[in-house]
C-alpha cells in the first residue's frame, strides 16, 4: 500500500557532494533495487529515506505524505544494514526482536516470532548467543532477521547477502521475495549481484556518482542500457566496446568497425536512428553474444579473433579474445573446446549490437 | 555507512518544546551545582564585618575584592604572608607529572589486560581494582617508613610516586573500561602489519583514547591537586601544596575565621584546575572508533 | 606495489630449535611484553596496597596504640571496636550513605551526561559548572554547605522568609537524617565527574547501533534505555567502583560540614579510623576499622566484579 | 654547631602567628636558625598525624607540640631529648606553677616546655542584653539558670553553642568542675575513679548539662564557635562558654573586653576550679632512644620561657604565660582576670587539666569523654545513662 | 618459496568446537581457496593460521618450521579481515603503509607505495579521509590494500570482495591473481563466490562444521565431488539430485531412478563401481546439463517434465522443472524460449551424472 517518491534529493558531507538531485519513485508493492559502483551513494540514500541522515535538499514522500522532516522512528521502515550495526550487548533473539519488545509484544510472542525467523535463516541454534560469538554470514543473518521481523511500510536492504554462501544467498532471496509478495511492502535493495538484481527488482536504479543513470525495469535495463556505463556496468562479464563509424546515409547507412577496414560493415535498416555520417559512435555486444567459429547465417560484424586466454568458472567459460588491437571477452557454454593461442572466425550479431554516441556515451539505437 | 557519527543527534528531540525542556532540566540542575558556589562568592565579596553583623549568608552590602587580593598574595599563612600565590608552583610540579605517569601507565595496564588476554589478566585487573578501596588513612604510616626506606622521605619525588601509585587503581580502571569497547580487530590487524605491543599501543590505541584520557587526567589531576593526607605529611614550609596552604590559611580552629578570605582562597586555590576542565573540554570528541569494522 | 626490496627478513624463532622445549601453549613469551608493560604497576600496587593492607591487618591484631607495636593481641581491637556506638553509628551509616550516594550519584550524573550529550550549546562551560565542585576544596565547600543546609541561614530561612512559613529543610541538624545531608552535599561534589565519565563513554558509542534502534522504532528513553546504557555498561563498572572508593573514603566533607555531628551521628568509619589513628591513639583500633572498610568493599564490590570480569567481553 | 630547629605546630591564624613569630624572633635573635613547619587543622589533628608520620619514618621535627597526653607517649617510645641541662640551669621547677609539672615531666625530666596557658571553663556575655534584662553576670549554675529561663522569656537565646563535639564537650567539662568542683574533677577524670564516675555529683553534673540543651536555640547543631560568638557580640545571644580564644572574635568584632563583652570563670557552684591546658613544646630526635638534645634545640627552650618571650607571645596569642609571677599590666582586663584565677587556683590546688586540651590520662580518655558528652547533649538519653555510659566508656579506654 | 602445512588443528571456544581436525597442505606459491557454508569455520581458520588465535591443538608450519607458536607479528603474514579492521583513527594511505611505517620505510616511500595500491584498488582520491568517511566498498578496498601493499610469506583473505561491485570485484581479482603470480606468496582465499573460486585456486578446501570435506583443484571438485555436500555446494545454481538404484549384476548394472519405473534404466558400464544390486544411490546432475528438448542421440535418463517457472538472470535463463513429485532447476542459454505450464521432453545425459550413496552420501562413481 506504500508509494514511494524521491524527488529532487540532494545530500552533502561537508564539501563532498554524496547526492545529487535523485529522483525516483517506486509503485506501490514495488521492489527497488539500487545498482551501482562503490561509492556512488546507495547506502547514503537508503539513509536519507529511512530518515537516519538529514537531506540536503529535496523532499521524499510515502504515499502523499512528506515525510522529509518525519523522525526516523515514526517512519515505519526497516533496514538490514551494510554494517549489520547490532545490538552487542543483546542476544541474537533480543537483537532480533528488539522492534516488537519495543512495541510491548508479550515476550512470549517475541520468542515465537524469533524463532520462526530464525529458523528461516537457519540461525535457530544461535538464538542465546551475542553477535561477537557470531560469524560473519551469521551476523549478517540476524540484521536480515531484525527487518523481516517486522511488517513496515518499506524495507530497505543494504547489501544484505553479500557474505553468504551461495547457497543461503539464493534461500535467503527467496525468502525476501516471498515475504515481499506475502507483506506486499515496498523495498529498496543495494546489490552488487547481478542476478539478484534481475531476480528480484521490479524496477532498477542503476546509480553513479550520486545520480540516476538510468531507472526501469530488468529487462529494459539489461536490454536497452541507456549509455555505456549502465551497459558496462550491468552484466557480467561486461559488455565489449568496440569504436565505430557510421557511413552512408538514410537507408542505406552503415556502421563501419574503425580500425577494421577491411571488415564488410553492416548495414543499418531504416530504423530513423539519429545519426548522421561520419558520427562516431561505441558498439557494444554482450560476451554471451559472441559468436565464436563460423556462425550460422546471421546478419553482423565477421571478425579473426585469437584466443589469449580461457578461463572456467564451472558452469562456464570465459574466452578472452584478441582482435586486432583490441580485447575482447565472450563467455561460452562449457563444452566449447578452445585452445588458448590459435585463431577463429567470430561473429558479432548485428541485431545483438548496442550503438552509443562516442561524445556523450548515451544510447542512440537498436 | 556513510557515518554521521552522531547518535545524540539521532536519539536527540529535534522538537523545538523538548529542547527547551533539555536547557530547563539542564538550567535547574546548573542551579543546583551552582549554588554553592554562588555562596562563597558572594561571601567572598562582603566585608568580614558585615558577615560577622549581617550573617552568614547574604547579599553583600559592600563589594570588596580585599579577601580575594589578600588570599591571592597577602594573608599570612604560619610565618609567611604571600597568600597563596608561592605554593601554586608547588602543587603544579607534584599534579602534573603524577597525573600524567598515572594517566599513562593507567592507559598502559588497561590496554595489556584488555588487549592482551594473558592468563590471570582477570585476577590481577581485581587485584588492581581492590586497591581503590584502601583507607589510605590507614597506611599513612607504613606509606612514610617506605619512602624513607626509599630515600624518598620529604621529597616531592616521593609524593609523585604515592599519587601515581594511588592513583593507579581508578586510571586501570578508567582505561580498561574503555578499551573493552574497542573492536579487537584493530589490535588483531596491528599485530598482522607487524607492530608489536608498544606500537600498537601508541600509535592505534591512544589516538582512540582521548575521551577517556581526559577523563583520567581530570579525576588525577584534581585529586591530588586536592589531596591533604599526604601532602601534609610529605612536605614542609615552603615546598608545601596549595590544598596545604589552603588549610592552613583556612582550617584553624581557634584562631579568628575570616570567612570571605576562605571562600576567595579556596576559589582561587581551585583556579588551576578549572582550567584544566576548560581544556580538556576539547578533547571529548565523538567517534573515535567510528568506521573501524563492521559489524 | 613496487617494494618487494623492501621484504625484510623474517625474525628468527623466538625460541630457538622449535620444539626442543616441548611445546608450552601458554608459554610467559608469548606474553612478555604485556607482562612487562604492566609488571612495574603491579609491583608497586603489591607493594603499596598489598603490602601496606597486610601492614594494616598485622596491626589490626596487635596491641599498637600511639607507635605500632608488634605484640599480638588477636582479635581485641575488633572486639572492642563492635562495642563501640560510635564504630556501630559509623558503620550503619556507611551503609546507609554507600547505597545513597552510588546509586544517587551514578543516576545525576547519567542524567547530565545524556543531557550534555544532546548537542547542546555551551557544553563546555556547562560540563565545567558540573564539574568544578570536585574542583573546590572540600574543607570550604563543606562549609557552604552546612549554611545553606542549615535551617537557620540556608534554604529553609530562604523560603521561610520569601513567605513559605510552613517549609521545613533540617536534615542536618536531626541526627537521623544527617546523612542525608551529607548525601546531598557528596553528590553534588562527585556527580559532575561521572557524567564526565559518563559523557566519555557515550561518545565511543557506535553510531549506527543508535540508528539501528531507531528504525526498531525506539524512542529516546527506550534508545538511551536498552541500547547505549547497556553499550556503556563498562563505564558503569568504571563510576560504581569509584563512587563506592569515594564513599568508604569521604573524610573531609563530613568534618567540614557536620564535624560528624549532631553528636556524632553522622561519623563514618574513615572519620572513626582517622580518630582513633591519630586523636586517640588506638592505631590498633584504628587498623581493625580499616580492615574492615575493605572487607566490607570486598563484599559489596568482590562479586559483581569477578562476575563481570568472567563473562568474555572483547566484542 | 647546628643552631636549626624545625618546627611543627598548628598555629597558624593571626594571633597564634603572631605569637610564634615572636618566640622565633627571640630565637633568631640569640643566633638559632627557624624553620617553620606549620599544619593547621582541627585542633591539632593534622599536627598530630604528621608528626606520627614523620617521626615513625625517621624524619621527627626538631620541636612540635603534642598534647600533653601524647608527649609522655613519646617520651616512653624513646623520641623525646633530654633538656635537664638547660631545665636546671634556669630553674624551671621553680619558675613554673607546681600543678604543671605533672603533665610535662616524666620521671624527673622535663619532656615538654610550656608556651601558653589557656583557659577552657571561661563564660562570655553580652553586657548590653544582661543590662536590658537587669541581669548580673551568674556565679552559679542555679542564678545561670535563672538568668537563662528570665532571657528565654524575653525571647532571647540564652546560651550560644556551636554543636560540635568538642564544643560539647567544653560545655559539659566546665559543668563538672562548676557542679563538682576540682577535686570530684579530679577524681572523675583524672583518676578515672569509677565510684566517682557513678556518683549523685555527677548525676547532678548530667542534670545541668541537659538543662542547659534548653537554653540553646534550634539550629545550633555543626555551628562552628566563633559564629556562637558573633550571636553573643550581635546580641543575638546572651551566653557563651568557650575556651579564652573566644576573645580574638569578640576584640575583631570591635567590642570592648570587660565592658561590651563580660568574662569570667563558667558558673560553679563549688568554690575554685580551673580547667586549664598548657600547649607545650616537646622536642623530638630522630632516632629512637636518642636523647641527646641538639644546641638549636637547647636554645629554643631555653627562649621558650625567658619572661619576654612568655609575655610577648602570649600577649598575641590571647593566652597567658606559663611562668609565674609575671608583670601582666599590658594584657587585657579578662586576661589579668585569668591570670589572677590561675595564681590563685594554683595555689589552693584547684587548677585542674582540661580533658579536651588533651593535658589528662591517656588520649583514648578524651575521646570517650568527648564522644559521651556529645551522644548526651544531642539525643534524649536520661541523667542515669549518661552517667552509667561515661563510667563503662572511661573504664573500657583505659584498657 | 612457502609451503604452509595444516595438521590435525582443532579449536574450540569454550564448549563450541569450531574446528575439528583440519588437515590442509599449500604448495608452495600455491593459492588455496576456502569454500564452505557460513559459520563453518573459515575464519576461524584463518585467524589461527594468522596467529591471532590460538589452535587448541594440532600444528602449523610454513615450510619446515612450526609457527604453531610463534606470534603474529613475526609470522610475515597479510591478512584482509572479514570485518575490514581498519585503523579508526588513521587516513586511508596511513592505514595502508602502517606495516611500512612499522618496519621503518621512509614517508616519501611510503607515500609512494600508498598512491600505488590506491590507484590499482581505485581509491586513490581518499588517500586523505579517515575509514569513516568511506563507503562500505571503500573501506573494503582499504582493508585490500594494506595486505596488498605488503610482500609477506603468506596472504590471508576473507571475503575480499564481498562488497565490491561486479566490475571493481573482477578487476580486483585480477589484481590478486597478477600479484599472486608476481611475488609468488602463498594464498589462502575465503569467498563464497564460485567463480571466484574457480579463477583463482590451485587448490580447493570445502569445509563443512569444521572439518575439510574436499580437497583438491578446481577442476577435480567440480568434476567429481567427493560428496553430496559438496556437490550441492559447488556450483550455482546447486546440482540436481534424484534418489535411484542399481539394478543387475557385472556389465549389466543399470541404474533405475526410484519412482520412474516406466522410464529406461540406463546402463552402468563395467566400471568396476563397488556398487551392488539394490544399493540405494543418490543421482546427481548440475543444472547447466540437463537437455531440454528432445536431446541428440545421447545416451541418459528420459524424463517428461512440466516447466514451473522460468527466471531471467540476464545472462542465463533457469528454468524450474518439476518431475513426478521431484523438482529440478536447468539452467539454459538466454535464447532458449520456454513457456511455463507447458510440458517438455528432457535428457539428464549418463555421462554427466554423478552417483552418490544414499547412507553416506558419499561419492561412488562417475
Ligand atoms: N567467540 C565465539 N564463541 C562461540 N562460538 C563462536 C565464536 N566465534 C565464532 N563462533 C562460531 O564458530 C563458527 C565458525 O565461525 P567462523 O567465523 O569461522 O565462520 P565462517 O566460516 O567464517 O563463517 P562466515 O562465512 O559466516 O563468515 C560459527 O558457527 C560461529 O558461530
Ligand atoms: N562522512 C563522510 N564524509 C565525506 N564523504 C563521505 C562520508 N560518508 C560517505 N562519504 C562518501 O560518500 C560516497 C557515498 O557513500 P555510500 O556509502 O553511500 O556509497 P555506496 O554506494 O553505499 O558504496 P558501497 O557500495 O561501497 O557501499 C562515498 O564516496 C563516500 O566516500
Ligand atoms: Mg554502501
Ligand atoms: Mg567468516
Amino acid at each position: 500500500m506504500t508509494r514511494l517518491s524521491i524527488s529532487g534529493l540532494r545530500k552533502s558531507f561537508g564539501v563532498v557532494d554524496v547526492l545529487k538531485s535523485v529522483d525516483i519513485e517506486v509503485e506501490d508493492n514495488g521492489f527497488l533495487v539500487l545498482l551501482g559502483p562503490s561509492g556512488c551513494g546507495k547506502s547514503t540514500l537508503l539513509n536519507v529515506i529511512a530518515g537516519l541522515e538529514r537531506a540536503t535538499a529535496g523532499s521524499i514522500r510515502i504515499d502523499d505524505r512528506d515525510i522529509t522532516d518525519v523522525e526516523a522512528k515514526d517512519r515505519d521502515i526497516a533496514m538490514v544494514f551494510q554494517s549489520y550495526a547490532l545490538y552487542p550487548s543483546m542476544s541474537v533473539a533480543r537483537n532480533i526482536t528488539f522492534s516488537m519488545e519495543v512495541r510491548g509484544v508479550p515476550r512470549a510472542e517475541r520468542r515465537k516470532a524469533a524463532e520462526t525467523v530464525a529458523a528461516s535463516l537457519q540461525i535457530e541454534h544461535l538464538l542465546d548467543r551475542r553477535p561477537a560469538q557470531l560469524s560473519g554470514g551469521q551476523r549478517q543473518r540476524v540484521a536480515i532477521g531484525r527487518a523481516l521481523v517486522r511488517s513496515p511500510k518499506i524495507f530497505l536492504f543494504d547489501e544484505p547477502l553479500s557474505n553468504l554462501d551461495t547457497q543461503l544467498r539464493l534461500e535467503t532471496r527467496a525468502l525476501i521475495k516471498r515475504l515481499h509478495q506475502r507483506v506486499g511492502a515496498t523495498s529498496v535493495y543495494v546489490t552488487h549481484d547481478q542476478s539478484e538484481a534481475m531476480t528480484l527488482a521490479t524496477r532498477i536504479a542503476v546509480m553513479a556518482k550520486g545520480e540516476v543513470a538510468q531507472f526501469g525495469t530488468p529487462a529494459e535495463i539489461y536490454a536497452r542500457p541507456a549509455s555505456v556505463f549502465v551497459a558496462r556496468f550491468v552484466g557480467s562479464p561486461p559488455m565489449n566496446f568496440l569504436a565505430g563509424t557510421i557511413v552512408g546515409e538514410g537507408a542505406g547507412r552503415t556502421l563501419q568497425l574503425d580500425g577494421f577496414a577491411d571488415i564488410a560493415p553492416v548495414a543499418l535498416e531504416a530504423t530513423g536512428l539519429p545519426v548522421s555520417p561520419g558520427h562516431a559512435v561505441t558498439v557494444g555486444i554482450r560476451p554471451d553474444r559472441i559468436v565464436i567459429g563460423e556462425g550460422a547465417s546471421r546478419d553482423g560484424l565477421r571478425l579473426l579473433a585469437t584466443i589469449d586466454l580461457v578461463e572456467e568458472t564451472g558452469t562456464d567459460v570465459l574466452v578472452y579474445l584478441k582482435v586486432g588491437g583490441l580485447e575482447l571477452i565472450a563467455r561460452q557454454p562449457p563444452e566449447a573446446r578452445l585452445t588458448p593461442g590459435t585463431s577463429v572466425p567470430i561473429l558479432l550479431p548485428v541485431k545483438d549490437l548496442h550503438l552509443f554516441d562516442r561524445e556523450t556515451e548515451l544510447r542512440i539505437g537498436f | 555507512m556513510p557515518a554521521d557519527l552522531n547518535p545524540s543527534e539521532m536519539v536527540a528531540a529535534r522538537r523545538p518544546a523538548t529542547r527547551a525542556m533539555l536547557y530547563v532540566v539542564l538550567g535547574i540542575l546548573g542551579l543546583f551545582f551552582l549554588a554553592p558556589l554562588a555562596v562563597m562568592v558572594l561571601t567572598s565579596l562582603r566585608p568580614i564585618e558585615e558577615i560577622r553583623s549581617a550573617g552568614i549568608i547574604g547579599i553583600p552590602q559592600t563589594l570588596t575584592l580585599d579577601a580575594w587580593r589578600a588570599a591571592w598574595s597577602q594573608a599570612c599563612i604560619a610565618a609567611v604572608c604571600e597568600g597563596l600565590q608561592p605554593y601554586f608552583r608547588n602543587s603544579l610540579v607534584i599534579a602534573i607529572p603524577a597525573t600524567l605517569l598515572s594517566t599513562l601507565l593507567g592507559a598502559i595496564n588497561g590496554y595489556a589486560l584488555t588487549k592482551f588476554r594473558f592468563p590471570g589478566a582477570d585476577a590481577i585487573m581485581v587485584l588492581i581494582i581492590l586497591g581503590c578501596f584502601l583507607p589510605l588513612q590507614a597506611v599513612l604510616i607504613p606509606a612514610a617508613q617506605t619512602l624513607s626506606a626509599l630515600g624518598l622521605a620529604n621529597s616531592i619525588y616521593g609524593l609523585i610516586l604515592i599519587y601515581t601509585v594511588y592513583g593507579l587503581p581508578f586510571t586501570t580502571l578508567f582505561f580498561r573500561n574503555y578499551y573493552v569497547g574497542v573492536p579487537s580487530e584493530i589490535v588483531r590487524a596491528a599485530h598482522m602489519d607487524g607492530a608489536g605491543f608498544w606500537r600498537i599501543f601508541f600509535q592505534i590505541m591512544v589516538p582512540i583514547s582521548w575521551p577517556i584520557a581526559m577523563v583520567s587526567v581530570v579525576f588525577q589531576f584534581t585529586g591530588i591537586w586536592n589531596e591533604f593526607l599526604f601532602g601534609v605529611s610529605f612536605t614542609t614550609g615552603a615546598s608545601q601544596t596549595v590544598t596545604v596552604a589552603l588549610n592552613n590559611l583556612v582550617n584553624t580552629t581557634f584562631g579568628v575565621k575570616q570567612y570571605n578570605l576562605d571562600m576567595a582562597a579556596s576559589l582561587i586555590a581551585a583556579l588551576p584546575v578549572l582550567i584544566v576542565y576548560l581544556f580538556v573540554g576539547r578533547f571529548f570528541v565523538r567517534g573515535l572508533t567510528a568506521g573501524s569494522i563492521k559489524g | 606495489m613496487s617494494q618487494s626490496s623492501l621484504r625484510v627478513e623474517p625474525a628468527p624463532h623466538p625460541r630457538g630449535g622449535a620444539g626442543r622445549f616441548g611445546r608450552g601453549r601458554s608459554g610467559l613469551g608469548r606474553h612478555a611484553p604485556a607482562w612487562l608493560a604492566i609488571s612495574p604497576s603491579l609491583l608497586a600496587i603489591l607493594i603499596f596496597v598489598y603490602g601496606f593492607a597486610l601492614w594494616t591487618a598485622y596491626v589490626s591484631l596487635s596491641a599498637s596504640r600511639m607507635v605500632p607495636d608488634f605484640a599480638l593481641v588477636g582479635l581485641r581491637n575488633y572486639e572492642r571496636m563492635w562495642g563501640q556506638d560510635r564504630w556501630l553509628v559509623a558503620a550503619g551509616n556507611l551503609v546507609t550513605f554507600t547505597a545513597l550516594y552510588v546509586v544517587v550519584t551514578l543516576a545525576v550524573g547519567l542524567l547530565i551526561a545524556i543531557l550534555l550529550d544532546q548537542k547542546v550549546r555551551g557544553e563546555t562551560p556547562l560540563r565545567t559548572i558540573f564539574l568544578y565542585p570536585a574542583a573546590v576544596s572540600l574543607i570550604v565547600t563543606g562549609i557552604a554547605w552546612k549554611w545553606l543546609l542549615n535551617p537557620g541561614t540556608g534554604v529553609e530561612a530562604f523560603m521561610r522568609s520569601a513567605g513559605w512559613e510552613g517549609f521545613a529543610f533540617d536534615w542536618i541538624i536531626r541526627s537521623e537524617t544527617v546523612i542525608y545531608a551529607i548525601v546531598v552535599a557528596a553528590v553534588w561534589q562527585q556527580a559532575g565527574f561521572v557524567s564526565v565519565l559518563f559523557l566519555a563513554a557515550l561518545r565511543g558509542v557506535d553510531g549506527e547501533m543508535v540508528k539501528a534502534a531507531r528504525l526498531d522504532g525506539a524512542g529516546p528513553i527506550r534508545t538511551y534505555w536498552s541500547v547505549i546504557i547497556p553499550a556503556i555498561r563498562p563505564a558503569f563498572i568504571s563510576a560504581g567502583v569509584l563512587l563506592v572508593a569515594f564513599a568508604l573514603k569521604t573524610f573531609d566533607l563530613v568534618v567540614a560540614m557536620t564535624a560528624q555531628g549532631p553528636g556524632y551521628a553522622s561519623a563514618l568509619p574513615s572519620t572513626f579510623v582517622y580518630d582513633m589513628a591519630f586523636q586517640r591513639n588506638q592505631l590498633g583500633m584504628a587498623a581493625a576499622g580499616a580492615i574492615s572498610i575493605l572487607v566490607f568493599a570486598a563484599i559489596i564490590v568482590l562479586p559483581y566484579v569477578v562476575w563481570e570480569f568472567r563473562k568474555s567481553d572483547a566484542r | 654547631q647546628d643552631n636549626s630547629v624545625s618546627f611543627l605546630h598548628y598555629w597558624t591564624s593571626g594571633g597564634e602567628a603572631a605569637a610564634v613569630a615572636e618566640v622565633r624572633k627571640a630565637f633568631e635573635a640569640q643566633g638559632g636558625v627557624w624553620i617553620d613547619q606549620a599544619v593547621a587543622g582541627g585542633g591539632g589533628d593534622a599536627h598530630d598525624q604528621v608528626l606520627r608520620s614523620r617521626t615513625l619514618a625517621g624524619d621527627a621535627p626538631g620541636a612540635a607540640i603534642p598534647k600533653a597526653s601524647d608527649a609522655i607517649e613519646w617520651a616512653r617510645a624513646g623520641y623525646i631529648v633530654d633538656l635537664e641541662a638547660v631545665a636546671a640551669e634556669n630553674k624551671w621547677d621553680e619558675i613554673l606553677p607546681a600543678a604543671f609539672l605533672p603533665t610535662i615531666k616524666l620521671d624527673g625530666r622535663y619532656i615538654a616546655v610550656p608556651l601558653f596557658v589557656h583557659r577552657f571553663d571561661s563564660m562570655w556575655a553580652n553586657a548590653k542584653l544582661l543590662a536590658d534584662n537587669g541581669l548580673e553576670m551568674p556565679e552559679t549554675w542555679a542564678e545561670f539558670n535563672a538568668a537563662a529561663d528570665a532571657l528565654l522569656a524575653a525571647g532571647i537565646t540564652p546560651l550560644a553553642h556551636g554543636g560540635q563535639s568538642w564544643q560539647d564537650e567544653i560545655l559539659f567539662e566546665a559543668v563538672a568542675i562548676g557542679v563538682g568542683g576540682a577535686e570530684f574533677f579530679r577524681k572523675a577524670f583524672v583518676e578515672l575513679d569509677q565510684d566517682t564516675l557513678r556518683s549523685d555529683t555527677m548525676l547532678a553534673v548530667f542534670d545541668q548539662f541537659r538543662k542547659l540543651r534548653g537554653y540553646v536555640d534550634a539550629n545550633f547543631s555543626g555551628r562552628d564557635w566563633n559564629l556562637a560568638s558573633a550571636m553573643v557580640a550581635n546580641g543575638e545571644a546572651a551566653f557563651q562558654i568557650m575556651g579564652d580564644w573566644a576573645k580574638g572574635e569578640f576584640s575583631a568584632a570591635g567590642l570592648a573586653l570587660g565592658q561590651d563583652i563580660l568574662c569570667s570563670g563558667a558558673p560553679r557552684d563549688q568554690p575554685g576550679g580551673y580547667a586549664y591546658v598548657v600547649n607545650s613544646l616537646s622536642f623530638f630526635s630522630k632516632q629512637q632512644n636518642n636523647p641527646a638534645a641538639s644546641p638549636g634545640q637547647e636554645l629554643l627552650a631555653k627562649v621558650l620561657l625567658e619572661p619576654e618571650v612568655q609575655l610577648a607571645a602570649n600577649l598575641a596569642k590571647g593566652s597567658v604565660p606559663a611562668v609565674k609571677g609575671l608583670d601582666l599590666s599590658s594584657y587585657d582586663a579578662c586576661a589579668i582576670k585569668a591570670a589572677e584565677y590561675l595564681a590563685a587556683a594554683d595555689a589552693d590546688g584547684t587548677l585542674v587539666p582540661s580533658v579536651q586540651g588533651g593535658t589528662v590520662n591517656i588520649a583514648s580518655v578524651r575521646g570517650a569523654v568527648i564522644d559521651t558528652a556529645t551522644a548526651f547533649f544531642n539525643s534524649d538519653m536520661s541523667s542515669a545513662e549518661g552517667v552509667e555510659t561515661l563510667a563503662d566508656a572511661l573504664r573500657d579506654a583505659t584498657e
